[in-house]
Protein backbone atom coordinates (compact mmCIF):
# COMPACT_ATOMS: atom_id res chain seq x y z
CA UNK A 1 0.00 0.00 0.00
CA UNK A 2 1.47 3.05 -1.04
CA UNK A 3 -0.71 5.57 0.81
CA UNK A 4 -1.30 4.11 4.23
CA UNK A 5 -2.84 5.91 7.60
CA UNK A 6 -1.69 4.60 10.96
CA UNK A 7 -2.75 5.08 14.70
CA UNK A 8 0.30 3.22 15.86
CA UNK A 9 3.96 5.05 15.58
CA UNK A 10 6.22 3.84 12.79
CA UNK A 11 9.80 3.07 12.06
CA UNK A 12 11.07 5.85 10.01
CA UNK A 13 14.39 4.08 8.84
CA UNK A 14 12.76 0.90 8.23
CA UNK A 15 10.19 2.50 6.45
CA UNK A 16 12.77 3.78 4.36
CA UNK A 17 14.63 0.80 3.80
CA UNK A 18 11.70 -1.04 2.78
CA UNK A 19 11.23 1.69 -0.10
CA UNK A 20 14.36 1.76 -1.46
CA UNK A 21 14.49 -2.03 -1.56
CA UNK A 22 12.06 -1.29 -4.44
CA UNK A 23 14.60 1.22 -5.95
CA UNK A 24 14.60 -0.48 -9.55
CA UNK A 25 17.41 1.22 -10.67
CA UNK A 26 16.29 4.42 -10.27
CA UNK A 27 19.09 6.90 -8.72
CA UNK A 28 17.81 9.45 -5.98
CA UNK A 29 15.30 9.10 -3.51
CA UNK A 30 14.19 11.46 -0.70
CA UNK A 31 12.62 10.72 2.55
CA UNK A 32 10.42 13.71 4.95
CA UNK A 33 9.84 13.06 8.00
CA UNK A 34 7.66 15.16 10.18
CA UNK A 35 7.87 14.90 14.25
CA UNK A 36 5.53 16.10 16.58
CA UNK A 37 7.79 18.97 17.87
CA UNK A 38 8.80 20.01 20.80
CA UNK A 39 10.13 23.49 21.94
CA UNK A 40 10.93 25.17 25.49
CA UNK A 41 8.86 28.23 25.04
CA UNK A 42 5.91 26.24 23.26
CA UNK A 43 5.51 22.80 26.05
CA UNK A 44 3.43 20.92 23.65
CA UNK A 45 2.97 17.24 25.93
CA UNK A 46 1.07 15.49 23.14
CA UNK A 47 -0.99 16.04 19.82
CA UNK A 48 -4.03 14.65 18.75
CA UNK A 49 -5.03 14.60 14.90
CA UNK A 50 -8.45 13.97 13.46
CA UNK A 51 -8.70 12.30 10.56
CA UNK A 52 -11.31 11.59 8.01
CA UNK A 53 -10.31 8.24 7.06
CA UNK A 54 -12.18 7.87 3.63
CA UNK A 55 -11.29 11.25 2.68
CA UNK A 56 -8.14 11.42 3.18
CA UNK A 57 -7.26 7.84 1.71
CA UNK A 58 -8.51 9.09 -1.69
CA UNK A 59 -6.87 12.65 -1.07
CA UNK A 60 -3.47 11.25 -0.46
CA UNK A 61 -4.14 8.91 -3.46
CA UNK A 62 -4.57 11.77 -5.69
CA UNK A 63 -1.91 13.58 -4.65
CA UNK A 64 0.36 10.55 -4.67
CA UNK A 65 -0.50 9.78 -8.30
CA UNK A 66 -0.18 13.88 -9.23
CA UNK A 67 3.35 14.00 -7.96
CA UNK A 68 4.39 11.01 -10.09
CA UNK A 69 3.04 12.41 -13.51
CA UNK A 70 4.06 15.75 -12.55
CA UNK A 71 7.95 14.66 -11.72
CA UNK A 72 8.28 11.48 -13.47
CA UNK A 73 8.77 9.79 -10.55
CA UNK A 74 9.61 5.89 -10.56
CA UNK A 75 7.64 5.73 -6.80
CA UNK A 76 6.34 7.75 -3.87
CA UNK A 77 4.69 6.58 -0.65
CA UNK A 78 3.02 8.28 1.86
CA UNK A 79 2.48 7.43 5.82
CA UNK A 80 -0.05 9.41 7.76
CA UNK A 81 -0.49 9.01 11.39
CA UNK A 82 -3.79 10.17 13.37
CA UNK A 83 -4.89 9.63 17.01
CA UNK A 84 -2.53 10.92 19.58
CA UNK A 85 0.99 11.04 20.10
CA UNK A 86 3.69 12.46 21.87
CA UNK A 87 6.96 15.01 21.26
CA UNK A 88 9.22 13.84 19.08
CA UNK A 89 7.62 10.73 17.71
CA UNK A 90 6.90 10.64 13.57
CA UNK A 91 3.39 12.02 11.89
CA UNK A 92 4.36 11.76 8.60
CA UNK A 93 6.49 10.44 6.46
CA UNK A 94 6.87 10.64 2.27
CA UNK A 95 9.05 8.98 -0.20
CA UNK A 96 10.03 9.57 -3.43
CA UNK A 97 12.28 7.60 -5.77
CA UNK A 98 13.80 9.36 -9.17
CA UNK A 99 15.99 8.97 -11.64
CA UNK A 100 17.21 12.69 -11.04
CA UNK A 101 17.36 14.61 -7.72
CA UNK A 102 15.55 17.63 -8.19
CA UNK A 103 12.74 15.53 -9.62
CA UNK A 104 12.92 13.08 -5.96
CA UNK A 105 13.23 16.55 -4.07
CA UNK A 106 10.38 18.57 -5.81
CA UNK A 107 8.05 15.71 -5.55
CA UNK A 108 8.77 15.27 -1.78
CA UNK A 109 7.97 18.71 -1.03
CA UNK A 110 5.16 18.94 -3.69
CA UNK A 111 3.47 16.02 -1.77
CA UNK A 112 3.66 17.78 1.81
CA UNK A 113 3.05 21.39 0.60
CA UNK A 114 -0.37 19.89 -1.29
CA UNK A 115 -1.25 17.75 1.95
CA UNK A 116 -0.89 20.29 4.43
CA UNK A 117 -3.65 22.36 3.16
CA UNK A 118 -5.87 19.73 1.39
CA UNK A 119 -5.81 16.18 3.30
CA UNK A 120 -8.45 15.84 6.01
CA UNK A 121 -5.99 16.27 9.35
CA UNK A 122 -6.72 18.36 12.43
CA UNK A 123 -4.42 19.16 15.54
CA UNK A 124 -5.16 19.55 18.79
CA UNK A 125 -2.50 20.32 20.99
CA UNK A 126 -2.20 19.04 24.93
CA UNK A 127 -0.42 21.79 27.19
CA UNK A 128 0.07 22.44 30.73
CA UNK A 129 -3.13 24.58 30.24
CA UNK A 130 -5.62 22.98 28.42
CA UNK A 131 -5.72 21.63 24.60
CA UNK A 132 -6.48 23.66 21.56
CA UNK A 133 -7.20 23.77 18.23
CA UNK A 134 -4.31 24.61 15.88
CA UNK A 135 -5.36 27.04 13.39
CA UNK A 136 -4.45 26.73 9.76
CA UNK A 137 -1.41 29.17 8.47
CA UNK A 138 -1.49 31.84 5.64
CA UNK A 139 2.03 30.49 5.32
CA UNK A 140 0.65 27.11 4.13
CA UNK A 141 -1.66 28.36 1.73
CA UNK A 142 1.38 30.36 0.28
CA UNK A 143 3.55 27.05 0.21
CA UNK A 144 0.60 25.28 -1.29
CA UNK A 145 0.30 27.98 -3.94
CA UNK A 146 3.97 28.10 -5.42
CA UNK A 147 2.75 24.34 -7.35
CA UNK A 148 -0.67 25.88 -9.24
CA UNK B 1 -28.42 12.97 3.38
CA UNK B 2 -25.79 11.99 5.78
CA UNK B 3 -23.55 15.43 7.48
CA UNK B 4 -20.13 14.73 9.33
CA UNK B 5 -18.55 17.18 11.11
CA UNK B 6 -14.70 17.24 12.02
CA UNK B 7 -12.85 19.40 14.93
CA UNK B 8 -13.78 21.91 16.39
CA UNK B 9 -17.04 22.28 14.66
CA UNK B 10 -18.33 19.02 15.65
CA UNK B 11 -16.92 20.05 19.58
CA UNK B 12 -19.49 23.31 19.09
CA UNK B 13 -22.56 21.51 17.59
CA UNK B 14 -21.77 18.35 20.00
CA UNK B 15 -22.53 15.89 17.21
CA UNK B 16 -19.71 14.16 14.78
CA UNK B 17 -22.53 13.51 12.14
CA UNK B 18 -26.65 13.25 11.18
CA UNK B 19 -28.70 12.33 8.80
CA UNK B 20 -31.06 15.26 7.49
CA UNK B 21 -33.70 15.20 5.16
CA UNK B 22 -33.24 17.83 2.40
CA UNK B 23 -35.16 20.51 2.68
CA UNK B 24 -37.56 21.91 -1.01
CA UNK B 25 -34.80 24.53 -2.72
CA UNK B 26 -31.86 23.19 -1.44
CA UNK B 27 -29.69 21.83 -3.51
CA UNK B 28 -25.80 23.09 -3.17
CA UNK B 29 -23.44 23.30 -0.22
CA UNK B 30 -24.26 26.84 1.18
CA UNK B 31 -27.98 26.33 0.96
CA UNK B 32 -27.71 23.29 3.29
CA UNK B 33 -25.36 25.18 5.15
CA UNK B 34 -27.79 28.39 5.17
CA UNK B 35 -30.71 25.89 6.37
CA UNK B 36 -28.76 24.44 9.46
CA UNK B 37 -27.69 27.66 10.87
CA UNK B 38 -31.99 28.67 10.74
CA UNK B 39 -32.36 25.53 13.38
CA UNK B 40 -30.92 27.03 16.60
CA UNK B 41 -28.41 29.35 18.11
CA UNK B 42 -25.54 27.26 18.88
CA UNK B 43 -25.76 26.02 15.00
CA UNK B 44 -25.90 29.30 13.47
CA UNK B 45 -22.97 30.36 15.96
CA UNK B 46 -20.63 27.48 14.49
CA UNK B 47 -21.08 28.40 11.13
CA UNK B 48 -21.24 32.25 11.61
CA UNK B 49 -17.59 32.52 9.94
CA UNK B 50 -18.53 30.65 6.53
CA UNK B 51 -15.19 31.28 4.56
CA UNK B 52 -13.78 29.02 7.25
CA UNK B 53 -16.05 25.92 6.77
CA UNK B 54 -14.51 23.46 3.74
CA UNK B 55 -16.80 20.96 2.25
CA UNK B 56 -16.60 17.39 0.96
CA UNK B 57 -19.22 15.72 -1.00
CA UNK B 58 -18.24 12.07 -1.01
CA UNK B 59 -14.64 12.06 -1.22
CA UNK B 60 -14.40 15.14 -3.22
CA UNK B 61 -13.35 18.52 -1.85
CA UNK B 62 -15.78 20.56 -2.69
CA UNK B 63 -17.01 24.63 -3.09
CA UNK B 64 -19.89 25.83 -1.11
CA UNK B 65 -21.32 26.72 -4.51
CA UNK B 66 -21.20 22.68 -5.35
CA UNK B 67 -24.70 21.52 -6.28
CA UNK B 68 -25.07 18.64 -3.67
CA UNK B 69 -26.30 16.21 -6.46
CA UNK B 70 -26.59 12.49 -5.83
CA UNK B 71 -23.64 12.56 -3.02
CA UNK B 72 -24.79 10.47 0.09
CA UNK B 73 -22.21 12.21 2.63
CA UNK B 74 -21.51 15.97 2.71
CA UNK B 75 -18.25 16.25 5.20
CA UNK B 76 -18.22 20.00 6.92
CA UNK B 77 -14.79 20.71 8.73
CA UNK B 78 -12.62 23.86 9.29
CA UNK B 79 -9.24 24.33 7.19
CA UNK B 80 -7.24 21.43 7.35
CA UNK B 81 -3.99 21.26 9.36
CA UNK B 82 -2.01 17.89 9.09
CA UNK B 83 1.70 16.89 7.80
CA UNK C 1 30.36 12.22 12.91
CA UNK C 2 28.69 13.97 11.42
CA UNK C 3 30.39 14.16 8.10
CA UNK C 4 31.60 10.31 7.22
CA UNK C 5 33.31 8.89 4.56
CA UNK C 6 32.98 5.20 4.56
CA UNK C 7 34.63 2.62 2.05
CA UNK C 8 31.59 -0.35 2.93
CA UNK C 9 27.57 -0.09 2.27
CA UNK C 10 25.58 1.62 5.10
CA UNK C 11 22.18 0.93 6.33
CA UNK C 12 20.34 4.09 5.00
CA UNK C 13 17.07 3.93 7.14
CA UNK C 14 19.67 2.91 10.37
CA UNK C 15 21.28 5.94 9.74
CA UNK C 16 17.96 7.60 9.21
CA UNK C 17 16.81 6.21 12.88
CA UNK C 18 19.86 7.40 14.58
CA UNK C 19 20.06 11.00 13.31
CA UNK C 20 16.25 10.98 13.67
CA UNK C 21 17.27 10.08 17.38
CA UNK C 22 18.77 13.33 18.09
CA UNK C 23 16.52 15.46 16.78
CA UNK C 24 15.82 17.42 20.00
CA UNK C 25 12.26 18.84 19.05
CA UNK C 26 12.61 19.59 15.31
CA UNK C 27 9.80 19.24 13.32
CA UNK C 28 10.97 18.20 10.29
CA UNK C 29 13.99 15.98 8.71
CA UNK C 30 15.00 15.17 5.25
CA UNK C 31 16.94 12.32 4.19
CA UNK C 32 18.46 12.16 0.51
CA UNK C 33 19.91 9.05 -0.49
CA UNK C 34 21.92 8.83 -3.86
CA UNK C 35 22.19 5.36 -5.42
CA UNK C 36 23.96 3.32 -7.99
CA UNK C 37 21.97 3.57 -10.95
CA UNK C 38 20.94 0.67 -12.97
CA UNK C 39 18.94 0.92 -16.05
CA UNK C 40 18.08 -1.12 -18.86
CA UNK C 41 19.86 0.87 -21.79
CA UNK C 42 23.17 1.35 -20.07
CA UNK C 43 24.37 -1.69 -17.89
CA UNK C 44 26.70 -0.52 -15.60
CA UNK C 45 27.91 -3.61 -13.42
CA UNK C 46 30.02 -1.49 -11.33
CA UNK C 47 30.99 1.55 -9.91
CA UNK C 48 34.04 3.12 -8.47
CA UNK C 49 34.82 6.18 -6.37
CA UNK C 50 38.09 7.67 -6.53
CA UNK C 51 38.44 10.33 -3.57
CA UNK C 52 40.94 12.48 -2.37
CA UNK C 53 39.94 11.63 1.48
CA UNK C 54 41.21 14.95 3.40
CA UNK C 55 40.45 17.78 0.94
CA UNK C 56 37.11 15.67 0.72
CA UNK C 57 36.63 15.58 4.36
CA UNK C 58 37.37 19.40 4.68
CA UNK C 59 35.09 20.07 1.88
CA UNK C 60 32.48 18.29 3.17
CA UNK C 61 32.47 20.10 7.00
CA UNK C 62 32.32 23.08 5.43
CA UNK C 63 29.86 22.24 3.07
CA UNK C 64 27.69 20.91 6.34
CA UNK C 65 29.02 24.48 8.32
CA UNK C 66 27.87 26.49 5.38
CA UNK C 67 24.10 24.72 5.20
CA UNK C 68 23.38 25.16 8.76
CA UNK C 69 23.72 28.71 8.83
CA UNK C 70 22.11 29.50 5.50
CA UNK C 71 19.01 27.48 6.62
CA UNK C 72 18.78 27.96 10.25
CA UNK C 73 19.16 23.67 10.48
CA UNK C 74 19.45 22.27 13.68
CA UNK C 75 21.84 19.37 12.59
CA UNK C 76 23.07 17.75 9.37
CA UNK C 77 25.18 14.78 8.48
CA UNK C 78 26.42 13.53 5.12
CA UNK C 79 27.90 9.80 4.16
CA UNK C 80 30.06 9.75 1.52
CA UNK C 81 31.03 5.95 0.39
CA UNK C 82 33.91 5.88 -2.03
CA UNK C 83 36.05 2.60 -3.32
CA UNK C 84 34.06 0.02 -5.74
CA UNK C 85 30.20 -0.37 -5.44
CA UNK C 86 27.24 -2.10 -7.07
CA UNK C 87 23.88 -1.48 -8.46
CA UNK C 88 21.46 -1.07 -6.47
CA UNK C 89 23.94 0.04 -3.32
CA UNK C 90 23.42 3.45 -1.84
CA UNK C 91 26.74 5.47 -2.69
CA UNK C 92 25.92 9.28 -0.89
CA UNK C 93 22.78 9.90 1.93
CA UNK C 94 22.35 13.74 3.26
CA UNK C 95 20.28 14.29 6.35
CA UNK C 96 18.82 17.72 7.44
CA UNK C 97 16.67 18.48 10.41
CA UNK C 98 14.89 21.84 10.67
CA UNK C 99 12.14 23.09 12.77
CA UNK C 100 10.61 24.22 9.33
CA UNK C 101 10.38 21.60 6.26
CA UNK C 102 11.65 24.44 3.85
CA UNK C 103 15.06 24.84 5.57
CA UNK C 104 15.45 20.64 5.93
CA UNK C 105 14.36 20.61 1.69
CA UNK C 106 16.09 23.50 0.86
CA UNK C 107 19.27 22.49 3.13
CA UNK C 108 19.69 18.96 1.69
CA UNK C 109 18.77 19.69 -1.63
CA UNK C 110 22.00 22.76 -1.22
CA UNK C 111 24.21 20.32 0.15
CA UNK C 112 23.70 17.84 -3.15
CA UNK C 113 24.01 20.09 -5.67
CA UNK C 114 27.57 21.78 -4.26
CA UNK C 115 28.55 18.73 -3.43
CA UNK C 116 28.20 17.16 -6.99
CA UNK C 117 30.94 20.05 -8.08
CA UNK C 118 32.47 20.71 -5.38
CA UNK C 119 33.49 17.19 -3.66
CA UNK C 120 36.56 15.36 -5.05
CA UNK C 121 34.84 12.42 -6.00
CA UNK C 122 35.41 10.93 -9.29
CA UNK C 123 33.27 8.05 -10.80
CA UNK C 124 34.33 5.41 -13.33
CA UNK C 125 31.85 3.31 -14.69
CA UNK C 126 32.38 -0.53 -15.41
CA UNK C 127 29.94 -2.20 -18.15
CA UNK C 128 30.42 -4.76 -20.48
CA UNK C 129 32.61 -3.27 -22.79
CA UNK C 130 35.15 -2.11 -20.41
CA UNK C 131 35.54 0.90 -17.66
CA UNK C 132 35.25 4.62 -18.36
CA UNK C 133 35.18 7.60 -16.35
CA UNK C 134 32.28 9.86 -15.82
CA UNK C 135 32.00 13.03 -17.39
CA UNK C 136 31.22 16.03 -15.16
CA UNK C 137 27.95 17.51 -16.56
CA UNK C 138 27.14 21.14 -17.09
CA UNK C 139 23.94 20.59 -15.63
CA UNK C 140 25.83 19.86 -12.59
CA UNK C 141 27.22 23.12 -12.61
CA UNK C 142 23.75 24.80 -13.42
CA UNK C 143 22.31 23.36 -10.23
CA UNK C 144 25.19 24.60 -8.57
CA UNK C 145 25.00 27.68 -9.31
CA UNK C 146 21.42 28.14 -8.02
CA UNK C 147 22.83 28.65 -4.52
CA UNK C 148 25.00 31.69 -5.69
CA UNK D 1 56.47 20.19 -2.80
CA UNK D 2 54.19 17.16 -3.24
CA UNK D 3 52.27 16.88 -6.21
CA UNK D 4 49.24 14.23 -5.92
CA UNK D 5 46.78 13.64 -9.13
CA UNK D 6 43.35 11.86 -9.24
CA UNK D 7 41.15 9.86 -12.00
CA UNK D 8 42.09 10.34 -15.60
CA UNK D 9 45.31 12.69 -14.68
CA UNK D 10 46.21 9.79 -12.50
CA UNK D 11 46.17 7.40 -14.77
CA UNK D 12 47.51 9.17 -17.83
CA UNK D 13 50.57 10.24 -16.29
CA UNK D 14 50.88 7.00 -14.56
CA UNK D 15 51.30 8.28 -10.95
CA UNK D 16 49.58 8.85 -8.01
CA UNK D 17 51.84 11.38 -6.74
CA UNK D 18 55.70 12.82 -7.02
CA UNK D 19 57.81 15.38 -5.03
CA UNK D 20 59.10 18.33 -7.05
CA UNK D 21 61.66 21.07 -6.50
CA UNK D 22 60.30 24.06 -7.25
CA UNK D 23 61.89 25.91 -10.35
CA UNK D 24 63.13 29.52 -9.37
CA UNK D 25 60.18 31.41 -11.33
CA UNK D 26 57.50 28.96 -10.43
CA UNK D 27 54.75 30.74 -8.03
CA UNK D 28 51.86 29.85 -8.89
CA UNK D 29 49.63 26.49 -9.63
CA UNK D 30 49.36 27.65 -13.52
CA UNK D 31 52.95 28.22 -14.03
CA UNK D 32 53.70 25.02 -11.74
CA UNK D 33 51.24 23.09 -14.68
CA UNK D 34 53.43 24.87 -17.70
CA UNK D 35 56.55 24.22 -15.70
CA UNK D 36 55.38 20.01 -15.69
CA UNK D 37 54.39 19.92 -19.23
CA UNK D 38 57.76 21.05 -20.67
CA UNK D 39 59.20 17.86 -19.11
CA UNK D 40 57.82 14.87 -21.92
CA UNK D 41 54.97 14.94 -24.30
CA UNK D 42 52.79 12.56 -22.07
CA UNK D 43 52.29 15.07 -19.49
CA UNK D 44 52.12 17.74 -21.70
CA UNK D 45 49.40 16.00 -23.95
CA UNK D 46 47.16 15.25 -20.16
CA UNK D 47 47.32 18.96 -19.63
CA UNK D 48 46.89 20.07 -22.63
CA UNK D 49 43.25 21.38 -21.65
CA UNK D 50 44.04 23.50 -18.86
CA UNK D 51 40.15 24.47 -18.12
CA UNK D 52 39.68 20.57 -16.82
CA UNK D 53 42.27 20.45 -14.38
CA UNK D 54 41.25 21.77 -11.12
CA UNK D 55 43.85 22.26 -8.42
CA UNK D 56 44.05 22.44 -4.45
CA UNK D 57 46.65 23.33 -2.38
CA UNK D 58 46.41 21.32 0.91
CA UNK D 59 42.91 21.39 1.89
CA UNK D 60 41.44 24.46 -0.02
CA UNK D 61 40.01 24.53 -3.47
CA UNK D 62 42.07 27.13 -5.39
CA UNK D 63 42.39 28.80 -9.00
CA UNK D 64 45.00 28.24 -12.07
CA UNK D 65 46.31 32.39 -10.75
CA UNK D 66 46.73 30.82 -6.69
CA UNK D 67 50.35 31.40 -5.21
CA UNK D 68 52.15 28.40 -4.55
CA UNK D 69 52.89 30.13 -1.18
CA UNK D 70 54.20 27.66 2.12
CA UNK D 71 51.35 25.14 1.00
CA UNK D 72 53.18 21.35 1.31
CA UNK D 73 50.99 19.42 -1.20
CA UNK D 74 48.96 20.54 -4.39
CA UNK D 75 46.55 18.41 -5.74
CA UNK D 76 45.51 18.21 -9.25
CA UNK D 77 42.42 16.31 -11.01
CA UNK D 78 39.53 16.24 -13.09
CA UNK D 79 36.04 17.99 -12.42
CA UNK D 80 34.81 16.54 -9.47
CA UNK D 81 31.82 14.29 -10.03
CA UNK D 82 30.89 12.65 -6.69
CA UNK D 83 27.36 12.23 -4.99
Amino acid sequence: MTVRLLVSPFDPGAETNRFLAASEGAGAAVTFTGLVRRTSDDPVTALTLECYEALAQAQLERLRDAAIARFSLIAAEILHRHGRMLPGEPIVQVMTLAPHRGDAFAGAEFIMDTLKTDAPFWKKEETGDGARWVEAKGEDDARRARWD
Amino acid sequence: MKILYFAWLRERLDRAEEEIELPPGVTTVGELIAHLRTRDEVTDAAFERPHLIRAALDTELVEHDAPLGSARTLALFPPMTGG
